[in-house]
């Protein structure tokens, strides 16, 4: 009874018919092979991991209130800066060199989000407009970066974080779980998150209980861009280059998404990083299930519109009680009459 | 004029405290102080626009301005009730390519031009509706809810046809290059003019109506309002209908401005209109700003735009940077005139 | 030309140096072919001495309405676009015919009744590359009495490269009963989504014997699925592609793409000629093509030294 | 009035929710042309049976009759248009509109469909000025104080003649003068017809105006009294079901604070200290086990003051010292740094945080001074808070809860933990025990006079003048926001006296 209660039920419920839909049309489901782990429950893992990253950060910056559109940008920027460097390098499979770029590019995802978090927390523009000023420029600066070519990159190393595996599991879904108890440790074993959701929740009694609200939503901000960051790299590695037209395009959409089915809201406060992640891999599975039954592309919207609103019905306890309370009694009803 | 059993002390004192030099001349300009800062920031925007470029200052540009953005200020007027009630569309630009796609399709069917406008502003209404419904009875974020609109829209119009749909119907021809001349060698088009009707009606039934008012309310505090005894449900239902309607004869206004119908016409549309209304002073939190703010935001975009055509040498990446460049200038000096005068 | 007249008239308010201006509305960014499109016409027409008074739509029709509006504010003297859809040019042509001012199309048509709303079509035809991939494939497996699957990975939906192509390919091969097209799906034109695609291809269908993208980029990435999926491209599964960009060829050469028709993005030259003929009102051809190939593994190894992008 | 047939009349009353019955079975009569006063403690369930009336919440069970039949009221708006107009307990009107709007939303003169802003603007103003109020109607609500927003919504409440007006704790952070004002206006109404319920703490108050008395204790109906006929002892007997002896020891403790007032060094000064348009220039020394009240009418500037020895707001003259240096409070943080706590009298807006949990909203502050890096463990968290849960007797004594969901006095009681538990040297609480119960009440305050014993500084704003005589060693009149005398707290200061002060007060 409880278990149906839970906000999060039914988006893993229908995450686990998609899988099933997925374990049906798919050859392989999990297999081994060449000692690691593959098949299409691997694939869609893998291929969520720049997706949770960039929902993460966007968790944090919803729980305080505010949005990051910038994150498709950012990642189209890392992407860019990370192909950018490692194509000069000499040896582009110098595992040092290679790291330090990532670092490099990474580094730069911070700055952009810490231009956001200025925006937003010191200057006070209302943060979907001071993202979009990045969100605008930052690809145009990540083409200016890459001059409007795709840059390939052929280097190991890089490749590793995006198709690479480890311990029979791939590279990028190993990070991606990284940065979820990453997130998960530092939101809940510190008192960042009990901070962020007091932001959220009110911006003007947390400054009255003493919380520096400014310089936790820049730090949201910083963070959600050097997830973005993280992400780019993943993405351009997948591909062993750098697409700044096409990296990171409209997933800000998807990330909120994913946010938003987890059972955070869009007007702040409490977050849900289990939530996050279940909405990530779930629109990622979405994604694969269609083309893996074979919807007719122009078919394949209308598909994802009746999932989407069946999630947010689902989601709505109005619309539980609606439908499913006809036919259980009410238990308070019940405990009147025995009363 | 009260008699009471205490022994109250004279209250008179209050009326004009002496420490509180806030002039009461200066209250009423307060609210308006965000929108004035916008106006005067375009203009100079525009000044710079004229002393930069050749023909600049032609009236056709200012013209041309409310014409080309016609279908992105109707949408925005809808997106502003919205957004005034603490609300959000994401669905308008899908309701956009839904509606040029049926009306093309419709018109090429041979259906009479009456009755295809009348079907699909009565489309773009119901799916607005329905999704006001969903959000005000099953408390779905509006976010959420839009995005599945979104995602039905433009997969209607998708699979309507994927292709671009001529329209030849003579009606909507005729609409389409009927001119209306305003001066010399300056034309403009219906379109235009049905955009500002929109603005124009907007802006009285926000301010002097009760739906308007009850839009402000519901954005203040929708608890407080519905504790009131305010109709929130019925005006959030209305509101999002209202922007459904407004989306729809965006729609038509674009079959028209294009005579023709496509499935990803508007694409993206619905960021444009939400960032004009934050530009033009609309909190996105709800309850506060006008729709001439909405306007002046649309026109603030439509001018960059305008600034980057005659600048002409910017390629797509510098495009780009150049209206990140002047969009944040824009907002920054806006919030900095705001914060000072204030 | 009946503008002609008008058209030094034009342009003499636009600049006063005797160059001519030309305005032209790209497409947007959307590709690596789409970026090289705009470096030719950018540098053909400073090689050219011509005026470019450049725009990018952003993939929005509304956005190049409103240039091609402008330009005709600006009185430039000849305007050039690449329209992002086929349909609804009809009312700003109009505008511009009603300027005297000349207009061009590049890459991709207007389906306007009309045809003296504009001078000259320039580009490719889609639907023809379409017809070229699949006549290399009919080829391929003549004589051959064995089913062939087929998977498509589309463009943008709903553009008219990716409708055309389609189009023009399933033309070709409908009059043999073996091929079969048993997976289609957009790719966005991405190599990321190409590659995506791909890999839920590899799972969901056992046997794929031949991958149609349409475009290079998609390519790319699916071949990287194909090899992760531990299967050879080129040789398990043959792979047909559109554009010839750089990255593409150099795949054709290495034996992992097959057959690439070229959809070259090099208008500029030709275009400038269009432009300067058009100024000068003389008589132009309603429809240019652009000079365009394809591509086997052999003849790529040729080109590839001298290919310019 | 009692052969008269009740004009509203609920029975068998019951709502639950998740985990509490706040009502159960109760029984409520109102009739035409009464002052009915629904009393009980903290969490009794007072606003829940006045919002199950109003059709905020939906009934359990039992059933609402007006005029005689049977309603089902499903919302504010049918409770409004079946005549019963309601001030809610929190302020809960629209900030963001102007004040005539929210006297007036929802029923704005209208010709051809337009609103009439004038007119509309002229009437609020005249509403206003029967309740003795001039202010600018024009300008946003959310331009004032509380004080002035709750007399706000009661206008709006009386405007709407109805049979049956509700007021919830309408006065909590009204001083007498307003509250004399509503007293006047009530009275008339009620000899109009209309039958009116108030909530109130103020156990005066109750006296003073009601006819008759309804007691509610953990949801459950205790009787309903004729209020000549109920003592007061027997009053709070009921509401508390045991007897109250907090409040005599009190009395004693207080008078014993009164004698032991200098000799203590001065934890903060304020030096010409003030803020344009908020506060004059201002001295003012608080000495370390010193409680300074804060006296003055409403909108007199005590908030204001109190915000800037906080750093909520910044003076824009003058200097402040600390510990005799000068500092600079540039926000609230650096307040709490020097042990400085502040608990706003706006309670739902500047104080709780709704979503959180009770726990997390007691240790908050605390929490914030340490910084996000040292979380407070889990289990000193559980410890705290439920020492506190205990000693201000919060209830229900559920520290997950949410606070939203907790009734006012209780959410009040828990802002007042979240200062205490930083153990401040100086303690700054505006309106502490607004909507607070009589047994808390007194609770609180024997707790303000042992801090104080123990060293700690109290800066005490409150309307109710009684309280602040009652604790303070030191007065601070205040009048147009304007600091005008400052009175040691000696035996011969009364009421009167500083009523006086506050009438006549020099504004030279
Ligand atoms: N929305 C809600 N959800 C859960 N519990 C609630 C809710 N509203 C009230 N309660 C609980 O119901 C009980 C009665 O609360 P109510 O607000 O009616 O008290 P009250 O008598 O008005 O107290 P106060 O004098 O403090 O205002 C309390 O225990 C409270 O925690
Ligand atoms: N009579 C009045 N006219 C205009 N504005 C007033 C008036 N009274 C109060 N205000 C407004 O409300 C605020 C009152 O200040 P403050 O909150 O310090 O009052 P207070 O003494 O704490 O009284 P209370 O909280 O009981 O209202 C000021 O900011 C002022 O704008
Ligand atoms: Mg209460
Ligand atoms: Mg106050």
């Amino acid at each position: 009874m409880t278990i149906l209660k839970n906000r999060l039920f039914w988006p893993a419920a229908i995450l686990v018919v998609l899988l099933v839909i997925n374990a049906f049309t798919s050859n392989q489901f999990v297999t081994v092979r060449d000692g690691h782990l593959f098949g299409s429950l691997i694939d869609i893992l893998r291929g969520s991991a720049p997706l949770v990253l960039v929902a993460l950060g966007m968790t944090l910056v919803i729980a305080t209130g505010g949005i990051d559109l910038s994150v498709g940008s950012v990642m189209a920027i890392s992407g860019a800066v990370a192909c950018l460097l490692i194509s000069d390098l000499g040896n582009q499979n110098s595992v040092g060199s290679v790291l330090l770029i990532m670092l490099v590019a990474i580094g730069v995802s911070l700055l952009a989000g810490l231009w956001n978090g200025t925006l937003v927390a010191i200057i006070g523009i209302q943060p979907i407009i001071a993202t979009l000023i990045l969100m605008v420029a930052g690809r145009g600066i990540a083409q200016l970066i890459t001059d409007g070519q795709i840059i390939n990159v052929q280097s190991g190393p890089y490749a590793t974080i995006a198709t690479g595996f480890f311990l029979a599991l791939p590279v990028a879904f190993l990070i991606a779980v990284a940065a979820v108890v990453l997130i998960t440790l530092l939101t809940r074993r510190t008192a960042l998150g009990l901070l962020l959701e007091s932001v959220g929740g009110s911006p003007t009694a947390s400054r009255l209980a003493g919380i520096r609200a400014k310089r936790i939503t820049v730090m949201v901000y910083v963070v959600s861009g050097g997830f973005a960051g993280l992400a780019g790299l993943i993405y351009s590695a997948n591909i062993k280059s750098a697409d700044s037209i096409a990296a990171g395009n409209l997933i800000e959409l998807d990330a909120i998404l994913a946010v938003v089915i987890g059972g955070t809201a869009l007007i702040g406060g409490r977050f849900s990083i289990a939530g996050t992640v279940l909405g990530a891999v779930l629109i990622q599975a979405l994604g694969v299930t269609v083309v893996a039954i074979g919807v007719p592309s122009d078919a394949t919207l209308l598909f994802k519109a009746v999932v989407v609103v069946a999630l947010c019905l689902s989601q709505s306890p109005e619309f539980r009680a609606k439908v499913f309370g006809r036919f259980k009694p009410k238990p308070v009803v019940r405990a009147e009459a025995t009363a | 004029m009260m008699t009471t059993v205490d022994v109250t002390p004279e209250t008179g004192g209050k009326k004009g405290s002496p420490v509180n030099p806030r002039s009461r001349v200066y209250r009423p300009n307060a609210k308006y102080i965000p929108i004035l800062a916008t106006l005067a920031l375009l203009v100079i925007m525009y000044s710079a626009g004229v002393a930069n470029y050749e023909n600049f200052g032609q009236p056709s540009v200012i013209v041309n301005l409310f014409r080309d953005n016609a279908v992105l200020l109707v949408v925005t007027v809808g997106m502003t009730f919205v957004i005034l009630t603490g609300g959000i569309d994401l669905s308008v630009g899908a309701v956009i390519s839904m509606t040029t796609t049926l009306t093309a399709t419709l018109l090429q069917g041979g259906w009479p031009p009456l009755v295809v406008l009348v079907l699909v502003l009565l489309l773009g209404s119901l799916l607005g509706a329905g999704q006001g419904a969903v959000i005000h009875f099953f408390k779905v974020e509006p976010f959420i809810a839009t995005l599945a609109g979104l995602f039905l829209a433009r997969g209607i119009a998708l699979f309507i046809n994927q292709a671009s749909i001529p329209i030849r119907d003579e009606t909507w021809k005729a609409i389409s290059e009927y001119r209306i001349p305003l001066a010399d060698g300056v034309v403009t088009k219906p379109v235009a003019l049905v955009a500002i009707a929109a603005v124009l009606i907007a802006a009285a039934v926000l301010a002097w109506t009760r739906f308007g008012r009850n839009v402000y309310a519901i954005g203040g505090s929708a608890d407080s309002a519905l504790l009131m005894g305010l109709p929130v449900g019925r005006t959030r239902i209305a509101v999002y209908t209202l922007s459904g309607f407004c989306a729809a004869l965006g729609g038509v206004l674009f079959s028209i401005n294009s005579t023709s119908g496509w499935a990803l016409q508007g694409n993206g549309l619905e960021l444009d209109a939400i960032a004009a209304c934050v530009i033009g002073g609309v909190l996105l939190t709800g309850g506060s700003g006008y729709v001439f703010g909405a306007l002046l935001g649309v026109l603030v975009t439509g001018l960059i735009q305008t600034i980057i055509i005659f600048q002409g040498d910017l390629n797509a990446a510098w495009t780009r940077i150049i209206v990140g460049v002047l969009l944040f200038a824009f907002i920054v000096l806006q919030r900095l005139v705001t914060r000072k005068v204030k | 030309g009946c503008g002609g007249s008008d058209g030094g008239d034009g342009g003499s308010g636009g600049n006063d140096d005797g160059k001519i201006t030309l305005g032209f509305s790209q497409v947007g960014a959307e590709s690596g072919w789409r970026t090289a499109n705009t470096k030719s016409i950018q540098e053909s027409a400073a090689k050219a001495g011509i005026d470019l008074q450049f725009s990018d739509a952003q993939g929005k029709q509304e956005n190049q309405i409103t240039a091609i509006r402008n330009f005709i504010t600006q009185k430039v003297d000849v305007i050039a676009f690449s329209p992002v859809v086929t349909s609804g040019w009809d009312a700003v042509l109009q505008e511009a015919k009603d300027a005297g001012i000349p207009v061009i199309l590049t890459d991709r048509a207007v389906d306007s009744q009309d045809k003296s709303l504009y001078k000259s079509f320039i580009g490719s035809d889609f639907i023809v590359e379409g017809q070229k991939a699949g006549d290399w494939l009919v080829k391929e497996y003549e004589g051959k009495n064995e089913p062939v699957n087929i998977v498509e990975l589309q463009g943008t939906t709903g553009s008219a490269p990716a409708l055309d192509r389609q189009k023009g390919f399933q033309e070709k091969i409908a009059g043999n009963p073996n091929f079969k097209i048993v997976k289609s799906q957009t790719g966005d034109f991405k190599r990321a989504d190409g590659k995506t695609v791909m890999e839920t291809f590899l799972q969901s269908t056992p046997d794929i014997d031949v991958l149609y993208a349409h475009n290079d980029d998609m390519g790319l990435g699916a071949i990287e699925a194909i090899e992760a999926a531990g299967k050879k491209p080129g040789t398990d599964i043959k792979i047909i592609t559109v554009d010839a960009v750089k990255d593409g060829m150099t795949a054709l050469s290495q034996g992992k793409i097959n057959f690439i028709v070229e959809c070259s993005p090099l208008l500029g030259p030709q275009l400038m000629d269009l432009v300067k003929k058009a100024d000068a009102g003389e008589e132009i051809p309603a429809r240019v093509l652009t000079e365009e190939t394809t591509f086997t593994q052999e003849q790529a190894k040729e080109a590839l030294p001298t290919r310019q992008y | 009035m009692g052969e008269q047939s009740p004009v509203l009349e609920m029975t068998g009353i019951r709502k639950v929710f998740p985990g509490v019955v706040a009502l159960d079975g109760v029984d409520f009569r109102l009739f035409p042309g009464e002052i009915h006063a629904l009393m009980g403690e903290n969490g009794a369930g007072k606003s829940t049976l006045i919002k199950v009336l109003t059709g905020v919440y939906t009934i359990d069970g039992g059933e609402v009759r007006l005029g005689g039949e049977v309603v089902h009221i499903n919302g504010p708006l049918q409770a409004q248009q079946a005549g019963i107009s309601t001030v809610y307990q929190e302020v809960n009107l629209c900030t963001n509109l102007s004040v005539a709007e929210n006297i007036f939303i929802g029923r704005e003169p209208r010709k051809f469909g337009r609103i009439q802003w004038g007119l509309m603007r002229k009437r609020a103003s005249e509403l206003l000025a029967r309740l003795d109020l001039d202010i600018d109607v024009s300008a946003p609500l959310n331009t004032y104080s509380l004080a002035i927003q709750q007399m706000v919504a009661i206008a709006r409440a009386v405007d709407i003649s109805a049979r049956v007006l509700i007021l919830d704790e309408p006065t909590s952070s009204l001083d007498a003068s307003e509250v004399a004002q509503l007293f006047a206006v009530m009275r008339r109404l009620k000899e109009d017809g209309t039958a009116i319920l108030f909530v109130s703490h103020f156990l005066d108050q109750i006296y003073e105006v009601s006819d008759r008395l309804t007691v509610l204790r953990n949801g459950q109906l205790i009787g309903e009294f004729k209020t000549e006929e109920l003592p007061q002892v027997r009053l709070v007997e009921k509401m508390i079901g045991k007897e109250l002896a907090a409040l005599e020891s009190l009395e004693d403790k207080a008078q014993r604070n009164r004698e032991r007032t200098a000799g203590a060094e001065p934890i903060l000064e304020a030096r010409e200290l003030g803020r344009t348009g908020a506060i004059a220039p201002f001295n003012l020394t608080i000495n370390a086990g010193e409680v300074v009240g804060l006296a003055g009418l409403l909108g007199s500037g005590r908030t204001e003051l109190a915000r800037l020895l906080f750093g909520a707001d910044k003076p824009d003259s003058g200097e402040l010292l600390f510990e005799g240096k000068a500092t600079n409070l540039r926000d609230p943080q650096v307040a709490m740094k020097r042990g400085i706590a502040f608990s706003s009298e706006n309670r739902r807006t500047e104080g709780i945080i709704g979503e959180l949990s009770v726990r997390e909203n007691i240790i908050l502050a605390l929490q914030a001074s340490r910084g996000w890096t040292r979380p407070i463990p889990r289990r000193k968290q559980d410890e705290i808070v439920d020492k506190y849960i205990k000693a201000l007797q919060i209830r229900p004594a559920d520290p997950e809860r949410q606070v939203r969901n907790l009734s006012g006095g209780n959410q009040q009681k828990v802002l007042l933990a979240r200062w205490l538990i930083t153990e401040p040297r100086l303690l700054i609480i505006d309106e502490p025990t607004r909507g607070i119960d009589v047994g808390a009440k007194a609770e609180i305050q024997k707790l303000v006079a042992e801090l104080s014993d123990g060293g700690m500084a109290v800066l005490f704003v409150s309307a109710e003048l009684e309280e602040v005589l009652r604790l303070s060693h030191k007065i601070e009149v205040l009048r147009d926001r304007r600091l005008v005398e400052e009175l040691e707290n000696t035996p011969d200061v009364d009421a009167d006296r500083i009523m006086q002060t506050i009438a006549s007060g020099a504004t030279s």
